[in-house]
């Protein structure tokens, strides 16, 4: 789960991590409100979950009130990567005097929480690491010692100098290592952490993910989930223990298991089509599940052909071929449907569909190769 | 032969009460598995499908001498089942529960390393010495005793793969699933030393995914410590870039993660990497120049 | 640090363990106050910092409104041990089914937490660990890893038969785990954990104490302190950075170090005397602490002569004699005191106090003689 | 030869710019210890008193290649400095700081036991091995080059010990104080199997304190390991029982703690204990036949 950069500013602040004062807004009126009629420099960030919001000019300096509000009210409603920008944050600008990168990642091969660092801060953090993968420093956290104190006072005394500011950053990786703990967290980062021309180190900016399995036990961050349409979809789909993912081709696919149904994709792309999306319907043999990932798949006006694909394993073909009887009987739709059943139970899978004249193939090749031509 | 598990493992359950558990239990025993135990706490002194029930693992174990245990229990409680297992003495642990936390299995990780536990999974189907011993959610009909070695993330792109070496006559050693998740147990670099060792297997599939880079660690090994042939699959070739990573995931991989670099790893070990499913008995044929 | 019975209650509360319902009453008044006209059975307990209350009259059982503020009226100002009683704890009595104990301690020879707990509760478990030590189930905490779930189970499963007390006691014991911890203890005792007559598991009696060194990061346990007259004239020392407890013997004593004042106090009673104290005056050389001892010393009227015994080593002997000498300029005294000292600079020291007229000797043993001879 | 340390020990000052820290830096270089370094976070690339400091234990480590370290900051910071001394590598921690908080160091104890460190203390007056290298701040010039170990949990009694000792012709090999703490790094069993094993050491003191069963464990120790005499004395025979301890300080030392038990234990053992500390020359010599 993501959350937006003023979400993780306010987690950054409630753990003593200093960041410049600022608000969110959701509209103009709101910044009116806010910003007083001074000579304070401040930066107005749209708040979206995509990238590249600077290019995309989501990001300005305001001078004034005046000029606060003409610039908030150019980036509300602006569209950046398909999302439209409904809040902005506020804050005040400060001087910058150095950047630096520290994040926080779970790390699959040392299998421990990793801590990295640079000196060389901002936005090109992926460029150093990809042209001088020596200029980041590396610690892997020993999940039972946590991150201690002589760790973070090292780590500090390989980006800064000055004593006061190696306090300051020691603080600050201290108290974003217990964030991250504290919140099952899976990407922690401040990007850039910043001395500023008066001698403050600060969190600029800063990104977090949480671990989507941990939200059970994690009331506060999943109430600041915020989900767009297609996001919703997914949830939805999820809490009907299916797996889903909105994509831009024509051929709807239904699957059972996440490697099969990328295998599958893959497969559709192999054949010169695209995948209209991801969907894994799990290993169960619920017929409901059937059912609704039809509904899904049969709700998105860009399909133009349906590929099923089930290998039968834990998942009985013959559950899956009533659940299919009963979703069609229910949804009328002229959209042409291939299927594959393989394994457990296939032969009477099959057999069950014979009636509805669906066209079934025996392997995910044909079957690909089927629903492209189809959606012709 | 095979790796980790044959006739001789003795297995029990954590969670044999629950809905899977009690399932998947009466379907290993089927399968020829010894389930020697179960554990579901309260439960302890009754039986379910004539197994005995404990109240503890440690009482399981020294009631019965199991060496291997699965996990069943729901994902709050995986974490510390695999921790009761692994203080408990079990040698080969293997939890198919999905949707642990990833901090849980972090903080776990320090202590079966220090116990020598070996773990399979999270979020994993299980593994399979065909004839022998199933553990796990395996549909056990499609595997077929012979000399190649799988691993994968995946669980039913594996049985499409199982499915087809069967039905080229290509039958297996032992087959992991190793799970989908971000922290995990047993790798594949773990498991290739244990098919390179073992004098049954000839040859070895890998069933790999995008994101991460177990793939190119394990190309890496296979080029430095393999003698076997080795041939993959990538799934997810054509998915679009993970949505889910930031800048921290691009540098921890530096820069991997994608089915291109995972081609290219594998290419560079000299390890053929099939187009699609299908394509994988001929590869291994040829490798083995049947 | 020690805190009452009450003060444990409500840390338990606090921390989710089961406590029958109660208060605390400074007096009679508020006693009428708190307890309803109902049929209730109640218990009235002396909260003091001394054990053997019931033996001594100080726990007693209300049936009605009328006996609880009756009792209440004869414990409030009973004496238990010195102890005067200014508070009651006035609870709900629970029909007891079954009672248990359960504690943690810092164990010295293992350097962990240990978990203790047996079937055997209630106020005999002394005897218990003397007479059947195998009733004691014990079990060793990895600090890292902390109270593990299982092993929590484990521990309950060994003491109780039916799931349900089973998963109470799991819970019970994870929660006095992070107590125990959060707050910097070294003891943390529930005896008896009881099986009411409903089936509930909980917390009847429980003690606790805390490291005095972690107190300056326990804002909230250092609040619950609670001091006597004598243990104010500790911590008062303590602030003067003396190590000070009062006894009731005759002979003050004032040593450099706790293991040379221990031997002081044993030397004292070898040759037929009685320490009135313990006074460790610590490790620096500033004369300011001698004169800070001695009004300690002297202002304990059962004091009738003092020994002072220094060894120097980082103490140096000269500017003992020099705080001794200011020291009795201040305090005029008729009380004999005798020196010994030894080690850095004692020859200089010495030589200062020939003027003072104090009888100086050279061995422990002398000294101890000495002063035992001129407090008669 | 001496035990733990000698003339080849070189040492690091963690907190060598504080006010202890300093003065006995310049206490044990006069000594004639060799203090390679000191550590003081922000004052790295300074000198005090010759003696150049380092911003991290691990940078005095890499460029002094020291083997000990000696603990000087204070007691919030202290098991830190204790964790990054033993993850650079040092071999022998001094920690001198007194009122560190006995759950820190519950939480240090595996982490310098996983890393092989050997911890003295905390709140100890340090050791010393007459004529060769002194750590920490015990007053050198009662110390004399001899046979005899000794081990203590107090600081100034040591030292009248010593004075005795020396008064009498007894030099030491060498004399460590293991602190009075409720938990702390070496105890009274792992030197006395050092002193055992040191071809030097003819004889050993141990002096001990009531409260805890660290003597009865020594006087178990002493009866079945060791073949060199001992002679103890305890302090606080006639101190009031423990006024902290509640039922579980009873049940965990098994009733023990009390002088007479400790007295018990030693003569069980066939180690004399002297009622005052001036016996002990005398106890020492008839041991040794002397």
């Amino acid at each position: 789960m993501k959350i937006h950069e003023y979400q993780a500013r306010d987690l950054f602040r409630a753990y003593g991590i200093p960041v410049p004062d600022g608000a969110v807004c959701h509209t103009v009126d709101e910044v009116r409100a806010l910003v007083p009629d001074d000579n304070q420099l401040r930066v107005i960030k749209a708040q979206v979950h995509a990238g590249g919001r600077g290019k995309a000019g989501g990001v300005k300096l305001a001078r004034s009130k005046a000029d606060a509000i003409e610039n908030a009210s150019k980036i509300l409603g602006m569209d950046i990567k398909g999302y439209t920008v409904e809040k902005v944050l506020v804050a005040n600008a400060v001087d910058i005097s150095k950047e630096f990168y520290v994040g926080l990642i779970n790390d699959r091969n040392t299998k421990s929480v990793t801590l990295m660092a640079s000196a060389e801060g901002g936005v090109e953090i992926e460029e150093v690491a990809k042209v001088s993968p020596e200029k980041i420093i590396k610690l892997s956290i020993n999940p039972v010692a946590g991150l201690m104190d002589w760790q973070a006072r090292e780590i500090a005394f390989k980006l800064f100098t000055d004593i006061k500011h190696v306090r300051a950053a020691t603080d600050i990786l201290k108290k974003l290592y217990k964030l991250y703990i504290e919140t099952d967290s899976t990407l922690a980062e401040i990007n850039p952490l910043v001395i500023t021309e008066q001698g403050e180190v600060m969190a600029i900016d800063g990104k977090m993910n949480f671990d989507d399995n941990a939200l059970f036990r994690q009331d506060d961050i999943l109430a600041m989930r915020e989900v767009t349409e297609d996001e919703q979809k997914e949830i939805d789909a999820n809490e009907k223990g299916l797996s889903y993912i909105k994509l831009d081709g024509s051929i709807g696919c239904m699957v059972n298991g996440a490697g099969l149904a990328m295998a599958t994709m893959d497969m559709i792309k192999l054949y010169g089509g695209e995948p209209a999306n991801f969907l894994d319907i799990g290993g169960s043999s619920n017929p409901q599940k059937v059912i609704d990932a039809m509904n899904i798949l049969l709700g998105d006006t860009n399909v133009k052909a349906v590929m099923i694909n089930i290998f039968g394993g834990i998942t009985r073909c013959d559950d899956v071929a009533r659940g299919l009887i009963i979703a069609l009987e229910q949804i009328k739709t002229d959209i042409p449907i291939v299927v594959r059943l393989s394994g457990t139970n296939a032969k009477e899978g099959l057999e069950m569909l014979k009636a509805t004249g669906l066209p079934t193939v025996s392997t995910m090749s044909e079957a690909a190769q089927k629903a492209i031509e189809l959606s012709k | 032969m095979s790796i980790l598990i044959n006739k001789e493992t003795k297995l029990i359950v954590q969670g044999i009460t629950g809905r899977d558990g009690a399932f998947h239990a009466g379907k290993m025993k089927a399968y020829g598995t010894h389930v020697v135990g179960g554990v579901s706490p309260g439960k302890g002194g009754q039986h379910i499908d004539g197994v005995p029930i404990f109240n503890t693992v440690k009482e399981a174990r020294e009631a019965t001498d199991a060496n291997a245990s699965v996990i069943f229990v729901p994902a709050p409680f995986a974490a510390d089942a695999i921790l009761e297992a692994s203080f408990a003495g079990i040698e080969l642990v293997i939890a198919i529960t999905e949707g642990v936390p990833q901090q849980d299995m972090i903080r776990v990780m320090p202590f079966i390393k220090q116990n020598g536990t070996k773990l399979i999974g999270p979020n994993c189907p299980g593994l399979i010495t065909p004839g022998e011993c199933l553990i796990g959610i395996l549909p056990g009909n499609i595997f077929l005793q012979g000399n190649i070695g799988l691993m994968s993330r995946s669980g039913t792109l594996t049985y499409e793969v199982v499915n087809l070496l069967t039905e080229n006559g290509l039958g297996q050693t032992t087959c992991v699933g190793i799970g989908g998740d971000p922290v995990a147990g047993l790798y594949y670099q773990d498991l290739l030393q244990m098919f390179e060792d073992d004098p049954k297997t000839d040859a070895v599939v890998l069933i790999g995914e995008i994101g991460g880079d177990a793939e190119e660690q394990a190309a890496k090994f296979i080029k430095e410590k393999m003698t076997k042939p080795v041939v993959a699959f990538i799934a997810g070739q054509t998915a679009p870039p993970g949505k889910r990573m930031g800048h921290a995931g691009a540098i921890i991989s530096s820069g991997s993660g994608t089915a291109e670099e995972k081609i290219k790893a594998f290419g560079d070990a000299g390890v053929p990497v099939a187009k699609e499913p299908s394509q994988i008995p001929g590869l291994i044929k040829s490798k083995l120049g049947l």
